[in-house]
């Protein structure tokens, strides 16, 4: 039988050998001692050649080896935000614990094969290569999560992220084979024409199929009820590594969830919008119910990522321009909104004994208003106050879903936002006003889970280091900016949009 | 032969796999069933792509493979570090996170 | 200049009076600032004089100007401007207002001498004439309500002055509130008035009043009754009444100006003023009429059993007015205002001696401890004769021919209108016998401490100042009582004041004899031109032998007293024991302060009560808490179901994904 | 210029928060008299008569949502504006006078909060609105949470746990209407571009059915800020918690933001569902008027006692504004107006009197006007105001508002004037109970200090000035509130014969 190779645009997909190399360059420095430090700086390099690559290559779209791989402004949009939060992590790794325990050249390799997974899946276009790429994205995370050796939760959580994302690939691939055997394709275009032909609804297997990826991406972007490892990892895992998870994960799952719901069963619509629309109300409750009366901020934040997730899951389903395009502009607000946050949760957990108990956090705004404020805003932002980037979020987002006739989803966002003050403003008091009688005068045994007995060394002024305190500031700063000015963000965003819905 | 008996052979692996997790406390044995799922997955892509005709399933399988072992490469080292922090071998016992 | 011109003079001089009074607090001496309130009002007075001059000169179907300043707030169809009218009976209550209140004023600057609060006495009782002066001369309803509010808010402000007296701040409490309750009648009146005629001006109203309204129909009977709900409450008729004799709490001044002279008698005015629109409404008329009546009764009987010498004019006082608002009501227009006038007269004179006593009685009220004064204090004695005598309608006197005109018209009038004949000369009986009631307890006899004190050395009585009312000691930072008293025989411009009342009270009947003049009928005839009520005309031989009758009665009344009080003094109390309950009944004053109190406050209070303790607490908090709770409640659950198992994390997954099937499989087949 | 008077009390609280403690307070007040300047100007450069928008400014702002930065002064507002540049500087100044922790934080978030107030009656962009309205609450929730007074001794809530409250139960509100507003521009859009802009979206018109649930989550957002019965939860807790200045300037304004927010954007945009809920709206109105009074009079917490009167005063506003007359809703706006002059007045009245009897209870206080005849004069004024004394602006308020009432809806008028005589009671009380009757003993009562009286009197005079002229405010509103309301009622005119009969008035409303 004859055999013809794919062509392949080097130039297309120059960004993941980038990433590779970096990776491959990054893992020998651990090799030579008089390299180690150097890890980081490299990392950043081969982030930012890869971030030059990505903007290099916006506006000519087309599918790379045999339609594997689609690098489209969607694909670009998102694998720069996720690109960017790597950067932030590398800052926040800076004096890490878990970095030591790790060892500096592994660690950040790993990061940096998690970085190319989600690259990769921005722009999957297939079956295998979503497959492949996920896979990526999710084994260095395991690892990353577990990284801090010497505390428990640390382990528990790389141990229960493993088992269960392994079960979510797991049921994914299943789902995969069903869709592969009811379309007898594994690219997108493909499957959309096999079921385009066969008609869904005849068919069982494709329907199984979907209800499996869609599991499979749900666990992904952490949707209730695929959420529950979501607060476990996010609590025991190396904070910097958290808000890696916390937006790359989502970004990169979300963009590959609009591809294949919006692309390969697009024309089903009608089929599995009000499944994920109920998903989506589902988590924005569950995520807003859980985060109430959280005192370890990292799990708090898991829990908000849980409803937040929610509010983006609805940029997919209405499957629209407008929705993705409120979709990535949403992932960017949430970019800094997050990444402010755990700036500001870093540098506390390595100021005080506290760990990310919210005692922490006890009058922060009298002390320290440059980590104060940051905090603040990020809260408020996330809460969608305006003159933030996350009401302008919020209304893209709104105003998409009530254009899709997905009104009632809309008012549930605003009922999810509600339940949201009390935990996010929750965190402002602490920081500003006289403790309250629940969060009690200072003293009582340090936080388990941030901090534990056998924890890292406190350094009382990590707060004023630069590598925390910029990202903190800077964050915030774009929080507000979007705000106030999302014009830019906004076309950034639509663009995105652009990609899928011509 | 007729294509339902290797949807049902898949099926039933994948399900004794999800079950296996469901039931058993030994973190070891719970890697095993992912396999398990893992290759009925696998299973159902070789037959498939013998049913539908072309060759894609069969490479998606191969690299399904790949990937399995990676998975079970990362599980078994955090077991081995679990282990020497002389935690408990026993998902049941890693609770701390919760709430 | 003109007579509206002059009008708003007379508005300008008290208001400024009042201004300058309260800045000047602590600039000017005490006196000056008295000086300045007096001669404030007395501008005021001239300038009246001269807007009556004015009028008169005019022919007089012409005799009613309006003027106005500015629009006050004319927006969407509400045209309401700063305007006056002015004629004959507004200039008629103008001259009755100011010229009294000067002699008041000039009876303050003496007897509140003392007072640490007189800069802001005299600019309160400035700013109620400028009040009272607004209401007489406002030119649509609207002023009309404002001048009726302020003069509600002054006589609140004067009866609590003395704000450390519980007492004297509950009384004004009271006035206050239930002239607010009179106001919201006026309102709801003027707002029926807008709305079927389309406007609040005087003059348009009554021009389009007849045409638009048929008699009795429902509209206009309500707009009328609304308007008594306003007339009665600062008239103090039923039900209204009870904040009369509590608004006694004030100075006696205060009492004699706005509580016996000139506010009380507003609601008379009112009715005179909008008599065109009672004409339409008979039934509403009539109703006001009765109870007038009621009234005058009702306040007659109390009068006789009162012990405190204040309290027991005050009723007098009230049971007069009855019969100013049977006069209106009934249509004897002229009648009802010339009683108006002469009662201000006596009225003010009988308070003002009322004052000196209780000054000479240290501040002590109670009639049963006085007795003798007729030797201690001659002039006031005289004075208070004078008063009683008019009051009395002692043949000759003011209050003789006013009283009787009123009840000869009803006669007139025939028909069910000789009840009011009838029962107005019981009534008339009544005032002889409570009047010198009080004379012959005051005056003759041994002479009590007090007096003799005073008979001794020429000194008042000091001692240690207590409520009468309470008998709590008073709180003399306020300047009550002050540290001395001053009573008329001792204060030259207390004895000016009461020395020309005295007069009026005596002589101003001789302005309106029947048969031989009648100055006030024929002054105000313009204002009631095409009424056919104010045409009926008693002849003058029935209106004498009303006279005549009437000074039977009164010199009967006054025999009566004389032999209750002073030949057998032992009759009163054998009276008591033989009626006990009926003294109790009317010393209580037929219980209508209780009963406002179990129909009004109590409820009202309750209510409050309830929607504080009950309703705020399990509804309005129950809905917040109540939410924050379920919402807690379902976040516990939340926390509950992340149990740390993985195995049940993935149970959970697990059951999504067969959800998420389910629901696939469902829906496609 | 209408920018300049937008964010220059920003500009101020910026600079404001690099100055040295003491200077901040100054700074703060001279920023806050420059933005009065400004709106003074604008009164004056008023056009009267003319009904449409003025000073008016229109650029994208975003560009793919239809969202613009409109901003335009009409009848409606001009004088909602002013009040708010008046009643910051009172609040400001007095603030500015005491000692303050943190005073540059402290005065930046007042100014904040008055271009918040600010930005939300001026925007003309239905969205821009909505932001504002929402913005305003940041600021008050740290002025409340931080330098509020903790009521725990005493068995209340902390500040944080009131401040909480309050802005949870007012965000819900403002939340519904945020997803509100947006169904309102894309629905009437018919696939057109988006716009938020409320004349536009005015003349596109809006589906009876879409305008039902509409109407509800407007209203929703604009009762609880009133506060309007039942929905005053988080009034009590908060108002003790505020610290007084702040609460001038809350109660003071941004109450008359829900009010103002029905006439700018509700009336207009759903005018069917206005006339079908009437009778509803009516409903808690007249309820807030009557719960409010009685309340007002049980209390005993002089907090307690201002916070229930506004509850009431706001019924009486919205039944004025929901009479559906022009001259229902020229009332309300006068009403607006003087309600703010007298509310924040009291509360630094309030202020005083805590400072000198060191208690919140009217029970342990009494007799302090013989040391204090200046303050108990002030104070007696204000009473009188606030009573809505004929004679009073609050009056002519009140007139207009219950005239409209009664020619459209007689029963509803009559139920709420009986409110007036229960206003008569507590006010009277408040007053008797603070500056008359015994002194307690131990009691040390002194005059008004000069600082004091500069931030007093101002405002009293406003009173007084209003009170001899309101026809100020009257002829400016009338116009623009007769264009909205005819809007409603199908351009009928105001007039007494419309209603002749209060049923027939009804019948001609319900027929459109």
């Amino acid at each position: 039988m004859n055999f013809d190779a794919p062509h392949i645009d080097y130039a297309g997909i120059s960004p993941l050998i980038a990433l590779t190399v970096g990776l491959v360059v990054v893992l020998m420095t651990s090799v030579f001692k008089p390299l180690r430090r150097t890890a980081p700086a490299l990392t950043m390099l081969t982030l930012a050649a890869t971030a030059g690559l990505l903007i290099w290559r916006w506006g000519d779209e087309q599918s790379l080896i045999a339609g594997a791989l689609r690098m489209d402004e969607l694909a670009i949009t998102i694998s720069l935000i996720a690109i960017a939060t790597a950067a932030f992590a590398v800052l926040f790794s800076i004096r890490e614990p878990a970095v030591a325990e790790a060892g500096s050249g592994e660690y950040h390799a790993l990061l940096l094969g998690s970085v190319l997974g989600m690259v990769m899946l921005t722009a999957a276009d297939n079956l295998v290569t979503f497959f492949v790429a996920l896979e990526t994205l999710s084994i260095p995370l395991y690892i990353l999560c577990a990284a801090n050796l010497r505390r428990e939760g640390s382990l528990e959580s790389g141990l229960k992220y493993l088992i269960v994302g392994s079960l979510g690939s797991a049921t994914l691939l299943y789902g995969m084979a069903f869709l592969y055997g009811g379309t007898g394709a594994t690219d997108f275009e493909g499957i959309a024409r096999g079921i385009t032909q066969g008609g869904v609804l005849g068919d069982p297997l494709i329907l199984v199929g979907i209800g499996m990826c869609a599991v499979g991406l749900a666990f992904k972007t952490s949707i209730a009820p695929f959420h529950q490892w979501t607060p476990d990892v996010y609590q025991g895992a190396p904070t910097p590594i958290t808000s890696f998870m916390a937006v790359a994960t989502k970004a990169a799952a979300f963009a590959v969830f609009l591809r294949f719901f919006d692309v390969a069963l697009g024309d089903q619509g009608s089929e599995w919008q009000p499944a994920l629309a109920v998903l989506a109300a589902i988590s924005i409750v569950v995520g807003n119910l859980g985060a109430i009366g959280q005192d370890s901020l990292k799990r708090l934040l898991g829990y908000s990522g849980v409803a937040q997730a929610g509010y983006m899951l609805g940029g997919v389903v209405v499957a629209s321009k407008s929705g993705v395009s409120a979709l990535v502009f949403y992932l960017a607000a949430y970019l800094f909104m997050n990444l402010a946050a755990f700036a500001v949760v870093i540098a506390r957990e390595r100021e005080t004994p506290w760990g990310d108990d919210i005692r922490a956090l006890r009058g922060l705004g009298a002390e320290r208003p440059w980590l104060a404020w940051p905090l603040t805003i990020s809260m408020f932002a996330l809460a969608g106050f305006p003159a933030t980037a996350g009401f302008i979020g919020k209304l893209y987002l709104i105003e998409a879903l009530v254009e899709g006739d997905y009104t009632w989803l809309a008012v549930f966002i605003a009922v999810g936002t509600m339940i949201s003050l009390v935990y996010y403003l929750r965190v402002v008091a602490a920081m500003w006003m006289r403790p309250d009688s629940e969060a009690a005068a200072p003293g009582g045994e340090p936080a388990i889970a941030g901090a534990a007995p056998e924890a890292d060394p406190i350094d009382p002024d990590a707060g004023r280091r630069l590598y925390l305190l910029a990202p903190a500031v800077l964050c915030a700063a774009a929080t507000v900016f979007f705000g106030v000015i999302p014009q830019p963000l906004v076309d950034f965003a639509s663009h995105a949009g652009a990609a899928i819905f011509g | 032969m007729n294509i339902e008996w290797y949807i049902v052979l898949s099926s039933l692996l994948f399900t004794i796999g999800a079950v296996g997790i469901l039931i058993r406390r030994s973190p070891i044995v719970i890697l095993l069933c992912l396999e398990l799922m893992l290759n009925a997955g696998n299973l159902a892509l070789v037959a498939f792509s013998r049913e539908v005709g072309n060759q894609q399933g069969q490479v998606f399988a191969l690299v399904v493979m790949v990937v399995a072992a990676c998975e079970v490469v990362v599980g078994l080292g955090l077991l081995v570090a679990i282990f020497r922090r002389k935690l408990p071998m026993n998902v049941d016992d890693l609770r701390e996170l919760r709430g | 200049m003109s007579s509206t011109a002059w009008a708003w003079l007379v508005l300008l001089f008290p208001l400024l009076g009042s201004i300058v009074c309260a800045l000047s607090y602590r600039v000017i001496p005490a006196r000056a600032a008295g000086a300045i309130g007096t001669a404030a009002v007395g501008l005021a007075f001239l300038c009246g004089i001269a807007a009556l001059v004015n009028l008169l000169g005019d022919p007089a179907e012409t005799r009613h100007h309006a003027s106005s300043l500015w629009d006050y707030a004319s927006a969407a169809g509400l045209d309401i401007k700063l305007g006056i009218y002015v004629d004959p009976l507004s200039i008629f209550m103008v001259l009755i207002v100011t010229g009294v209140s000067t002699l008041i004023h000039l009876y303050s600057f003496g007897y509140m001498g003392s007072d640490a609060g007189y800069h802001r006495f005299f600019s309160y009782l400035n700013f109620f004439v400028f009040s009272m002066l607004l209401l007489v001369l406002a030119g649509n309803f609207v002023l009309l309500i404002v001048g009726w509010a302020f003069v509600g808010f002054a006589s609140y402000a004067l009866i609590s002055f003395w704000y450390r007296r519980t007492t004297a701040t509950k009384a004004g409490m009271k006035a206050f509130v239930i002239n607010v309750v009179g106001d919201i009648g006026l309102v709801l009146a003027a707002f029926l008035i807008f709305q079927q005629l389309g406007s609040f001006e005087y003059t348009q109203v009554f021009e389009k009043a007849p045409e638009v309204f048929q008699t009795n129909e429902w509209t206009i009977v309500a707009i009328c009754l609304l308007l008594l709900v306003g007339a009665f409450a600062k008239s103090a008729q039923l039900p209204l009444h009870t904040w009369l004799p509590d608004a006694m709490e004030g100075p006696t001044p205060v009492s004699s100006l706005i509580h016996a002279a000139t506010m009380v008698t507003a609601g008379v005015y009112l009715i005179a003023r909008t008599h065109v629109l009672f004409e339409l409404a008979p039934t509403a008329a009539d109703i006001a009429a009765f109870t007038g009546l009621a009234t005058l009764l009702v306040a007659g009987t109390i009068a006789l059993v009162m012990t405190d010498l204040k309290r027991a004019i005050a009723y007098s006082t009230m049971s007069q007015i009855g019969y100013m608002v049977v006069g209106v009501s009934i249509g004897a227009y002229s009648a009802g205002m010339f009683h108006l006038m002469t009662h201000a007269f006596f009225k003010a004179l009988l308070f003002m001696a009322a004052g000196s006593i209780i000054s000479a009685m240290a501040n002590k009220q109670n009639i049963d401890e006085m007795s003798g004064f007729g030797k201690a204090m001659k002039f006031t004695s005289i004075a208070m004769l004078c008063g009683s005598l008019a009051l009395a309608a002692f043949p000759g006197t003011s209050g003789f021919f006013s009283k009787d005109e009123i009840l000869a018209y009803a006669t007139d009038r025939g028909g069910m209108y000789l009840i009011f004949t009838v029962l107005g000369y019981v009534g008339a009986l009544l005032t002889a016998i409570y009047t010198f009631r009080l004379v012959f307890r005051v005056l003759p006899g041994k002479p009590c401490k007090e007096a003799q004190e005073l008979i001794d050395t020429g000194h008042l009585a000091h001692e240690t100042p207590r409520n009468p009312a309470s008998g709590e000691e008073e709180d003399t930072d306020v300047g009550f009582p002050g540290p001395e008293h001053h009573i008329a025989d001792q204060t030259p411009s207390m004895k000016i004041a009461m020395g020309v009342l005295s007069v009026l009270a005596l002589f101003a009947g001789f302005v309106q004899v029947p048969g031989l003049d009648h100055m006030v009928t024929s002054f105000l005839e313009p204002v009631w031109e095409g009424s056919p009520l104010a045409a009926i005309e008693p002849s003058t031989a029935a209106s004498w032998v009303g006279l005549a009758i009437g000074a039977a009665i009164s010199l009967a009344g006054i025999g009566i007293a004389y032999w209750a009080y002073v030949l057998r003094p032992e009759v009163p109390g054998k009276l008591i024991e033989r009626f006990g309950w009926l003294h109790t009944f009317l010393y209580n004053k037929w219980y209508f302060d209780e009963l406002i109190d179990v129909l009004v406050v109590r409820p009202a209070l309750a209510i409050g009560r309830f929607a504080n303790r009950t309703f705020e607490r399990f509804v309005v908090d129950g809905l917040v808490n109540g939410t924050r709770e379920t919402v807690g409640e379902a976040g516990s659950v939340v926390r509950a179901v992340q149990n740390g198992f993985v195995r049940s994390y993935a149970l959970l997954l697990l059951i999504g994904f067969a959800g998420l099937a389910l629901y696939f499989l469902i829906t496609s087949s | 210029m209408i920018n300049v008077l937008l964010w220059l009390p920003l500009a101020f609280g910026l600079v404001g928060l690099f100055l040295p403690r003491r200077a901040t307070g100054w700074w703060a007040t001279v920023g806050t008299i420059a933005t009065l300047g400004i709106a003074i100007g604008m009164v004056a450069g008023f056009d009267t008569g003319n009904s449409g928008l003025q000073y008016t400014t229109d650029t994208t702002w975003i560009s793919g949502l239809g969202v613009d930065y409109s901003l335009g002064i009409d009848g409606l507002n001009l004088f909602l504006v002013l009040l708010t540049a008046v009643v910051w500087i009172g609040g400001t100044a007095f603030a500015a006078f005491r000692q303050q922790e943190r005073p540059q934080l402290f005065f930046f978030l007042m100014l904040v909060a008055e271009t918040a107030t600010l930005g939300s009656f001026l925007s003309q962009d239905l969205l821009l609105f909505v932001l504002f309205f929402d913005l305003m609450l940041v600021p008050f929730y740290f002025l409340f949470g931080i330098w509020g007074k903790d009521r725990r001794p005493e068995g209340g809530p902390s500040a944080p746990a009131a401040t909480m409250k309050m802005i949870v139960y007012t965000l819900i509100g403002s939340l519904l209407m945020l997803v509100a507003a947006i169904a309102t521009a894309i629905i009437s859009a018919k696939g057109h571009p988006i716009t938020f802009s409320i004349q536009a979206l005015q003349e596109q018109g809006l589906p009876l059915g879409s305008q039902r649930w509409i109407f509800w989550f407007f209203a929703a957002a604009f009762l609880v800020k009133m506060p309007a019965f039942l929905v005053h939860g988080w009034m009590p807790d908060a108002y003790r918690a505020a610290p007084l200045p702040v609460l001038a300037v809350f109660s003071g304004v941004l109450a008359k933001v829900g009010a103002y927010g029905f006439l700018r954007v509700v009336l207009p945009l759903f005018p069917e569902a206005t006339v079908e809920f009437q009778e509803i709206v009516l409903v808690i109105a007249v309820a807030s008027i009557l719960y409010g009074s009685v309340m007002a009079f049980t209390q005993t917490n002089v907090r307690l006692i201002a916070g229930y009167s506004s509850i009431a005063q706001l019924g009486f506003i919205t039944a004025g504004i929901f009479a559906l007359r022009a001259d229902g809703s020229d009332g309300a706006i006068l009403q607006m107006v003087n309600h703010g002059l007298v509310v924040a007045p009291i509360f630094v009245v309030v202020a005083l009197l805590v400072e000198r009897t060191g208690s919140e209870d009217i029970r342990e206080m009494g007799g302090l006007a013989f040391r204090a005849p200046i303050l108990a004069a002030l104070f007696l004024i204000i009473t009188l105001a606030t009573l809505a004394m004929p004679g009073s602006a609050n009056f002519i308020g009140e007139f207009y508002i219950l005239n409209g009432l009664f020619q459209a809806k007689i029963v509803f008028a009559i139920v709420a004037i009986s409110g007036v005589a229960m206003s008569a009671y507590y006010a009277l009380r408040l007053y008797q109970r603070t500056m008359h009757n015994r002194k307690p003993d131990g009691l040390e009562s002194r005059e008004i200090g000069f600082r004091d009286a500069v931030v007093l009197a101002p405002l009293v005079l406003c009173i007084l000035g209003l009170a001899l002229y309101p026809q100020l405010i009257l002829h400016r509103t009338s116009p623009t509130v007769e264009q909205t309301v005819a809007r409603v009622t199908g351009g009928a005119a105001p007039n007494a014969t419309l209603a002749a009969e209060g049923k027939g008035h009804e019948e001609m409303v319900s027929e459109r």
